[in-house]
C-alpha cells in the first residue's frame, strides 16, 4: 500500500463505531476491513448478499458460492447471514445500514460524488454505487487527494458523470478531512505535514475551515 | 422419484426458447450463475435476445458467452465492467446496454414478479440514470420512477430442488437467482441436487414452487472463482 | 351442507385441473378442497403464507401456528412451502396463481363482484380479496343464486361496494354457470331442474345463451 | 450468553414508547402475534396510537387489547371484522381505520422498509380503495399509486433469535412479521427462544440482524388458537 492509501485508511478507520453496519466500497475501502479493532462488533455488509463478512479464507478453504461485492473470496463470521439481492438493496436503499465507505473519482464543494464512469472510456456500470450513496445513513468517501497528474479531484463541479448528487457526509483524502452540509464543504482535519496554503493549491472546490481544525 | 417438473436434458428445458426472446438470467459476477443452461443457450445458437442479467459475466464465460458469440441485441445490467467483447459490441453500436443501478434493477425484477408495473426509489435522482425518467417529491425528497421487468423466460441456478420445484439456495449464489424466478414466465432452474418432495423444510425454502415450470439437473457446473483471495495464515 | 351448496361445490371443482396452484376463498370456496380427485396435484395456497394446505389436523395435532386463510387449524402437504405475506401477495399480484375461487355477494353483468363489505353494517374489511380479483390468471365466483329473501344475487350493477371491476371470469351459482367476456355475460350451462325462464327471472343481469349450453 | 440486543423485561423493551407513536405490529389474526409486548404496551397505557396491523385481533386479544383500552387514535388494517369493540369504536368515530388490502397493505409495509416511498398497483382500482388516489395507465392497464409505511417502533414475534437479532419464524407464524421487522425505526422481536451466535444456519435466517435492535424473550405467550378445526379419523 502507498503512504498517501496507508493515511487514508488509518484516518477512515475512526468513522466504524463499535455495532455499526457498514458496507465498505471496491478497492481502498476493502483495505479499512483489516483496520476495525478486534474487539469492535461491526457487521460488514456486502452487496452479495451477506451481513458478516470474515477475512479472506485460508489456501484450499476458498468457497466458488462465497464472494464480497467485488467477487473476491471471502468468508463469513458467526452471526453472519446470507439474503437474495432485492434483500441487500433493501437494506441498503432503506437507510439501514450506518456507514458506508466508498472510493471516489471526484468529489465536488456540494458533495456530489463521481465514481463510476469515464465517458467514451469504459463501459463499465455503476453497480450498487448509486444505490449506496442515496440509501446508507452517512456516507463517507476515501481519495487520493490529486490523481496522477498532479490535477485536483476534489473540485468545484464534478466534470465526470455523477454517482450521486449532494450525498457525501466526509471526505477523507490523503490531505484532509472535510465535511458537507448545507452551509458548504468544511475543512475538518488537515494532514500534519500539510500547510493550509499548500492544500487550496492542491483543491479546486472552495471550502471553509472549521473553527476547531484539528491535524491527523 | 416423481418426475414432477424435471426435465431429462438441457436441450429439452430450453427447447421452445426462440430468437427474440428475453431472458432474466440469475447470477452476481459467475457466481450462482445457471451455467449449463447459458452453455446451452449459446450451443442452440438462437438470435437477437434481450438479457436481464447483474453483469455481462466475462468474455468467455457466464452470459458472456452469449454475448461474445453475437446472440444478444441487449443488456440490461448493472455492471459490464469485466467483459471486454460487451464493451466493444457497445461502442460499435452491435449490442445495447441498458445500465441500471443494481439495487433498481434487481427491485424491478422482484416488482415484475410481483405484479407492480413501477415504483419509485432516489437512487440515481440527478445522474444519468434519471434522464428522461418521472420525478415526484414525496415529503419533500424527489424520487425517480422506474419500471418492473418480467422475462419471457428466467434462468436460474440453485443448490437444492425437489420435484415439484422448490427450491434453496447457498450462500451468495442466492443473490438474483429468487427474483429472477419470480419475474419468468416460464422459470427454468438448473440444480446440483435434486430431492425427494418431502425432504427439504417448508420453512427453509427459499423459492416456492409456484414459481418455478422446469427443473435440470447440473451436477457437472464448475463454479469458476473470478477473484480467488487467500490469507495467509 | 345444504343442496344448493353441495351443488355448487360439486360443480365447482371441475374448475380445478391437474398441476393447479389455486387459491380458495372462506366459506363455500374451502369446501372445494375436500372434493379435489386425489390423483391430482394440486397446490392450495393461503394468504396467511402457505402452498400446499394439507386436511385439517386431527384432535391434539393443532399447530397454533399453522392456519389457513380463514384462521383454520390446517396442515401443510409434503412439499409445502411457508413464507412471509409479502412473498404470498407477491405470488397473487404477479399472476403466478392459475386460479382463484371466491364467495360472492353480489356479482353484476360485467363481472364485477363485491362480497366484502355491507356499508352501516359491518366494519369487516376487504382482507386479502381484492388482490385475489385483481391478480389470479382466472376468477372463479360461487355463490347461491339468490339472497335469503330471494332477490337476485346476479345484477345489472352491483349495489354494494365493489372488490373488483371487470374481474370475475366465471360464476358459479346453484342453478348456472355464466361466463364473462367483453360481449357480455354468457350463460354456460343450466341446472338440470331449472328452466331458462325460470333462471330469468330470478336473475336481475341481461344475459346471453351459449350455442352449446350445457345442463349440470 | 452474549448480552447483544437482549433486554431484560418487556418493560425496558418498550420504555421509550410515548404518546402518539405508530407502531407496526406483526401476526395474521391472533397467530404470529407479539403477545407480549401488546400486554405490556396495554399497562404501559401509552395514548393515541396509530397502529399497522393485518387486522384489528379480536376484542380481548392481540391488538385487540390496545383497541379496547382506548390506546389508539388510528388503526390501518386489512380487515377488522373479528372485534366489535373496533367497529364501535369506528362507527361512533372514537377511532379511525384505514382499510387497505392485504397485499397492499404488506407490500406497503415492505416498501417502506426498503426505502421505496410509492408504488403502483392494480389492487383496488375501481373499488372504494382507488378514491382518491393517483391513477396510472402502464401497458394499457390501470394501476393506483400506494405509499410506503414505516413505523417509529415494529413489534415482532419470531421463533429463535441469536443476541445479535437473527431471527428465524416458524410456519405460518412468520406472516407479516419480517417485513413489520424492515419498516421499523426500533424493532423489537419477542421469541420464544434465544440461541447462541452462530447456531443459526447463515442460510436460514429470515430476518437479518440489521433489523432488529431490540430482543425480548416471551417463552410464556400463549399462542391462542382462534378457530380450532380438526378431521375425524
Amino acid at each position: 500500500m502507498s503512504n498517501a492509501r496507508l493515511k487514508i485508511v488509518k484516518r477512515a478507520v475512526h468513522e466504524i463505531k463499535d455495532g455499526m453496519n457498514v458496507n465498505l466500497g471496491i478497492g481502498i475501502p476493502t483495505l479499512i476491513a483489516n483496520e476495525i479493532p478486534s474487539d469492535y462488533n461491526v457487521l460488514l455488509q456486502s452487496e452479495s448478499g451477506l451481513l458478516g463478512i470474515g477475512p479472506y479464507p485460508l489456501e484450499g478453504e476458498e468457497d466458488p458460492d462465497l464472494i464480497n461485492a467485488g467477487k473476491e473470496t471471502v468468508t463469513a463470521i458467526p452471526g453472519a447471514s446470507f439474503f437474495d439481492s432485492a434483500e441487500a438493496f433493501a437494506m441498503i436503499r432503506g437507510g439501514h445500514l450506518d456507514l458506508t465507505i466508498l472510493g471516489g473519482m471526484e468529489v465536488s464543494e456540494k458533495g456530489d460524488l463521481a465514481n463510476w464512469m469515464i465517458p467514451g472510456k469504459k463501459a463499465n456500470g455503476m453497480g450498487g454505487a448509486m444505490d449506496l450513496v442515496s440509501g446508507a445513513k452517512r456516507v463517507v468517501v476515501v481519495m487520493e487527494h490529486v490523481n496522477k497528474k498532479g490535477e485536483p479531484k476534489v473540485k468545484k463541479e464534478c466534470s465526470l458523470p455523477l454517482t450521486g448528487k449532494e450525498v457525501v457526509s466526509r471526505l477523507i483524502t490523503d490531505l484532509a478531512v472535510f465535511d458537507f452540509s448545507s452551509e458548504g464543504m468544511i475543512l475538518k482535519e488537515i494532514a500534519e505535514e500539510v500547510t493550509i496554503d499548500e492544500l487550496k493549491k492542491k483543491t479546486e472546490a472552495n471550502f471553509s475551515i472549521s473553527p476547531d481544525l484539528k491535524t491527523f | 422419484m416423481t418426475k414432477g417438473k424435471i426435465m431429462t436434458s438441457i436441450d429439452e428445458a430450453i427447447h421452445d426458447i426462440t430468437d427474440g426472446a428475453t431472458i432474466i438470467v440469475g447470477g452476481f459476477g459467475l457466481v450462482g450463475i445457471p451455467e449449463l443452461l447459458i452453455q446451452g443457450l449459446r450451443n442452440k445458437g438462437v438470435k437477437n435476445l434481450t438479457l436481464v442479467s447483474n453483469t455481462c459475466g466475462v468474455d468467455d464465460w457466464g452470459v458472456g458467452l452469449l454475448i461474445s458469440n453475437r446472440q444478444v441485441k441487449k443488456v440490461i445490467a448493472s455492471y459490464a465492467g469485466e467483459n471486454k467483447t460487451a464493451e466493444e459490441l457497445f461502442f460499435n453500436g452491435e449490442m445495447e446496454i441498458e445500465l441500471s443501478p443494481q439495487g433498481t434493477l434487481i427491485e424491478r425484477i422482484r416488482a415484475g414478479g410481483a405484479g407492480i408495473p413501477a415504483f419509485y426509489t432516489a437512487t440515481g435522482v440527478g445522474t444519468l440514470v434519471a434522464k428522461g425518467k418521472e420525478h415526484k417529491e414525496f415529503d419533500g425528497k424527489t424520487y425517480i420512477l422506474e419500471r418492473g421487468i418480467t422475462g419471457d423466460f428466467a434462468f436460474v441456478k440453485a443448490w437444492k430442488a425437489d420435484p415439484l420445484g422448490n427450491l434453496v439456495f447457498r450462500k451468495t449464489a442466492r443473490n438474483f437467482n429468487p427474483l429472477a424466478a419470480m419475474a419468468g414466465k416460464i422459470t427454468i432452474a438448473e440444480v446440483e441436487e435434486i430431492v425427494e418432495i418431502g425432504e427439504l423444510d417448508p420453512d427453509q425454502i427459499h423459492t416456492p414452487s409456484i414459481y418455478v415450470q422446469r427443473i435440470v439437473l447440473g451436477d457437472s457446473s464448475l463454479k469458476r472463482i473470478e477473484r480467488r483471495k487467500v490469507r495467509q495464515v
